[in-house]
């Protein structure tokens, strides 16, 4: 067991289920996982996986793909702007290189975080890992813009969410959690068709619309102009839409968007997350997520709670 | 292969050069051992984070910023004020914190027995320092420098301002041509902005010479996890998007496309 | 004329056109206007309102509003987040008693904006507009979230923009500015709807959902709960969604969303935006508005310049 | 009426009190020549702006702060760090800039011959040093003051601490029966946290007595512009929400509509 949490253990011997939480068919030892595209193996250098209840890599697709033209990154005063598109090396790269690695390296439930660009693409990608021993649960990334389907983004649709989710979700008895897109405009009607259609938790929120311009000449910071936001300035959105969802499904959710350290992490679980991700602050503390873990314990300890205790209990 | 750690360190000691240059120089056995020219750090001023709380509570992001040269147990970085997050750096003093994510990246490939240019612009001085001491007892090398006035430029063996005001009027590119001929140069090593890096291989690559480049990028994790430095790396037809911290930021400037940027 | 626009113009006698703009019907003498609800008389104390182009009052009803209940604000990391709940005198009362003194103290156009809970109730209130003298224009503030259309919020659905248009449109020849919330899926069908209903502008953007909740015992800072996000953390969504929509739609866009300075203000008209406004900077720096139009000034002098020669000019 | 005006002045004096409180004192004839007991005024270090650009690009909200005293040319704040925007003040020193809207709000009615119970709570305080020398002299005056610990609780005729470290020990309204008894109050001012003014109310309402009290509320302009304060005000069938920074902070405690907090 990791130094993190036998700190937390060893102040309070009976406190060794404070931390536990379930992500649908998950048990994680922690509530705390990493966002899909900010994290990977490299910050595992930095500290001792234990503080993790959970491992979510980037995104993959049915084929590589090159992702898009730099400048690709951009921070604003308060978050960051990316426009990576995606890039990553394929499905058949992946279960041929990266999971191998994951597989040795990790003593985590790793997700695998997917996406396609129509429904048998998901089936496809999905049936081939199946096949795949080592992997706990899927994030099925419905909530990147470049995924089209038919013209509609699939994440924005309601009955497209539904669709692929009754497709996918009789495949695999493995977690299927559903990532969701914070630019539409009723988010608890994507949550709700997602789990009808057979997801057991949420991933929320990807990225959401943002653009930045140098005020000199014009010139878009970032290539492609519009891109994705992120970071500490989502906060109040993802916290908004996490509580939205959780009122609108009984499946669990797994919260992103801003969170920097505890105190961002119980605001979301106050407003119903069963677990949380950090996704940009391991940009700019590579320590967030240990730091993040021995602050949400000493304030369990305290206080004498579980993390279970609080989850959606937020009051007005 | 580099499997940058994270660390915390004190300045031992801030060098002031001209207006908005500095060095900031640390003490520490295995920083001042480990990392080669060409090699970076993703460093921030510790402050921005620790103040978070009171002063400003969204830390920014940390600053790739190369290995100027590392001796006796001391490794330095030298640092030009352009942003905000420089800026930050720019106020720490002796005693002051200092974040380090490093060494990032690959070197510059390092030769025996040739004739070499070093040709940096504005801030990609600092590896040239480093790689310079590595090359010179082995090879002969010349080190062009160029910036854009006078405090734009240091110690080297041809200088080039665009105002004019020390050394060739001119950009340093508009040199380079006749410095690979007179010293019959082998390979040329670079760094500098983009645009500069473009022109020099412009020349460089039609006179048939190798090429190394240091690219720069828009970095924010510093260790291959974001994609968010990537740039078009590869033969024309088949190319894909490498990350400047992870594969680079040296390339063989053949295989940069150019064309895509 | 105002000491700051001579100061401008002091400088360069031929500037007198510098910051002039359009907005649909009207001719502003400066790009600068004020986000409704965060600014009114009380402000012009602390500067000359000849920086401003045009003045846009706080959202009125057709019948008074209590408005929500406390707590109603909470700033957070990257901004302020709101729940007024379009607390207002009603019409009536505007007519009676505050429309009279912004006649008597402004001497920039009166852009007043308004809001129903149907189509005809718009409709009566733009004709009881129709016969007071001293208004310029209306900004028809459909981005609200408590106004409903049969279960639907008004800004949300194109068709229901588009009819409200079409019914209003005809009934006046004054500026007719539509403001759009930014909790859509896709603002660009919004921004056509509204322009083929007749809009001569678009007011963009409104508050976006937001949330804070306080993490020690997880009650909601806004007695509400979820509530309208605003200030710098919004700005590179606004960006986004003023790129987009100056993209779909030929009227001019009145932009606003986490503009603190002129540097902010050029992002905006870069990305297309013929006039900006100032919302929550007025609370953070009470002398936003003049820095902001001296800052504009300087930049356009010192490029050589029109405000008009940089609209909708960014480039990738 | 008041209207509130923009002004940066610097800081004279700086007056330490216990741990958490401090008073900045600033000479100027006209801020030290206008405004009344109760009112306030919204006052930001303006260090959080003008360092804007490098320590911290994102201005924060000026916070309401009550007038403490007014004397010879000079203004007196009194205020108790809780969090970012009060430890951004804490930190100002002598010759330090300081930014201010107001004077804002109306203040208390001011009677004669009357015998008058001022009432307050942890920082309901400062407003009420200046209302009780304005009082004094035409009125008999009783001041009670309670606070958590000693470290909250400043000169007065009776004071309450939750602790009991000085003073009486519990809450400073259980006192306040006795008091209005034993003195024969005709009249309660009250400044402090809702809650405790909210008990106060259930007792002196109870009591029959005339009760003003200053409300505290989350501001954003501090000018009547934005509505952010409004409390409900009025009688139970038909109150409005009223604002804090504009018709407050003093409202008669029987127009506060106290069941709709
Ligand atoms: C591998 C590598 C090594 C570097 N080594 C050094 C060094 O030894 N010494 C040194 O002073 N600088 C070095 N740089 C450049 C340095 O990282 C940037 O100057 C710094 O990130 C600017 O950050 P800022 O917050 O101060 O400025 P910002 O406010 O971010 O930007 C100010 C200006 O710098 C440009 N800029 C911002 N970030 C970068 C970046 N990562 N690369 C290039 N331009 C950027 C912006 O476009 C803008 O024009 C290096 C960059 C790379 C990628
Ligand atoms: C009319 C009026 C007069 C006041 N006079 C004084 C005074 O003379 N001296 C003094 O020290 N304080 C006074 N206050 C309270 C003071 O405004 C708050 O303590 C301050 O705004 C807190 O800001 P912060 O950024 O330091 O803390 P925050 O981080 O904003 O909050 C810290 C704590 O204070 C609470 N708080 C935040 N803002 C307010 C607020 N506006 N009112 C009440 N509680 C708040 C929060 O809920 C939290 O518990 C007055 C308030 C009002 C409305
Ligand atoms: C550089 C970067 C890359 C990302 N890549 C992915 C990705 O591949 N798949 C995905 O579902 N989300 C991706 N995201 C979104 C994050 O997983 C997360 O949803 C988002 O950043 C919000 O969380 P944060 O504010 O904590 O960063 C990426 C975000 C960033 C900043
Ligand atoms: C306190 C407050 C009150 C507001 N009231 C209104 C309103 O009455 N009508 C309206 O259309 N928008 C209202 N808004 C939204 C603003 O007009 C503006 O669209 C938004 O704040 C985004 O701009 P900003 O980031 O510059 O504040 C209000 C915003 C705030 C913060
Ligand atoms: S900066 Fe993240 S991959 Fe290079
Ligand atoms: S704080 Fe804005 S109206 Fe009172």
């Amino acid at each position: 067991m990791g130094a993190i949490l036998n700190e937390i253990w060893r102040r309070s011997p009976n406190a060794i289920d404070l931390l536990t939480t379930k992500l649908g068919k998950l048990e994680l030892k922690t509530p705390l996982s990493v966002a899909s595209g900010t994290f990977d193996l490299e910050n595992l250098e930095f500290f001792d996986e234990s503080c993790l209840g959970a491992f979510v890599c980037k995104t993959i697709t049915r084929y590589p793909k090159h992702g898009n033209p730099p400048p690709r990154l951009y921070e604003t005063e308060a978050g960051l702007i990316n426009s990576i598109g995606l890039q990553n090396p394929g499905l058949d790269n992946f279960i041929a290189e990266k999971l191998p690695l994951y597989r040795e390296r990790l003593r985590l439930p790793l997700i695998v975080s997917i996406s396609g660009s129509s429904i048998s693409e998901f089936e496809y990608i999905l049936s081939r890992l199946e096949t795949c021993p080592g992997i706990s649960g899927y994030e099925i990334n419905i909530s990147c813009p470049n995924v089209e389907n038919e013209g509609i983004a699939f994440g924005v649709c309601p009955d497209v969410v539904f669709d692929l989710l009754t497709k996918i979700s009789p495949m695999t008895s493995r977690e299927l959690c559903v990532k969701l897109s914070p630019n539409v405009t009723d988010i608890a009607q994507i949550a709700k068709a997602a789990e009808s259609g057979g997801a057991s938790s949420l991933a929320m929120i990807n990225s959401v619309w943002g653009m930045a311009i140098n005020y000199r000449n014009g010139k878009s910071h970032i290539k492609k102009g519009v891109a994705g936001y992120t970071g500490i300035g989502i906060k109040p959105i993802a916290l908004a839409l996490t509580y939205k969802a959780a009122q609108a499904v009984n499946i669990p959710i797994l919260a992103m968007g801003g969170i920097y350290n505890w105190k961002d992490a119980l605001e979301f679980i106050w407003a119903g997350a069963s677990a949380i991700a950090i996704g940009t602050a391991n940009f700019v503390n590579p320590l967030a997520a240990p730091e993040l873990i021995m602050g949400l314990g000493e304030y369990l300890l305290e206080n004498d709670l579980k993390i279970t205790d609080l989850i959606g209990k937020v009051s007005f | 292969m580099n499997n940058p750690q994270y660390c915390q360190r004190a300045i031992q000691y801030r060098e002031e050069l001209s207006d908005d240059y500095f060095i900031l120089w640390i003490w520490d056995e295995v920083l001042g051992s480990i990392g080669r020219p060409g090699q970076f750090y993703e460093i921030r001023a510790l402050a921005s984070l620790k103040n978070a709380s009171n002063v400003q509570k969204i830390p920014k992001l940390f600053k790739p910023i190369s290995i100027y040269d590392i001796q006796g147990g001391r490794i330095g970085f030298m640092i030009k004020k352009v942003g905000e997050g420089t800026t930050a750096l720019s106020k720490l003093r002796s005693g002051d914190m200092l974040e380090l994510i490093g060494p990032a990246g690959n070197g510059f490939p390092i030769y025996r027995g040739k004739r070499i240019l070093l040709l940096s612009g504005g801030i990609g001085y600092p590896p040239m320092w480093y790689l310079q001491k590595e090359l010179i007892n082995h090879n002969q090398v010349y080190w062009m420098h160029g910036g854009a006035r006078q405090g734009d430029v240091f110690p080297c063996d041809e200088i080039w301002t665009e105002d004019g005001s020390i050394g060739h009027k001119g950009k340093v590119c508009d040199g380079v041509a006749e410095n690979i001929r007179k010293n019959e140069i082998d390979i040329v090593y670079s760094c500098g902005p983009i645009p500069m890096l473009m022109a020099a291989n412009e020349i460089i690559s039609q006179m048939g010479i190798e090429h190394y480049c240091s690219l720069e990028s828009y970095m924010a994790c510093g260790i291959g996890v974001c994609h968010g430095c990537a740039v078009p790396i590869g033969s024309k037809d088949k190319w894909d998007y490498l990350r400047v911290c992870k594969e680079g930021p040296v390339f063989n400037a053949e295989e940069v496309r150019w064309e895509l940027f």
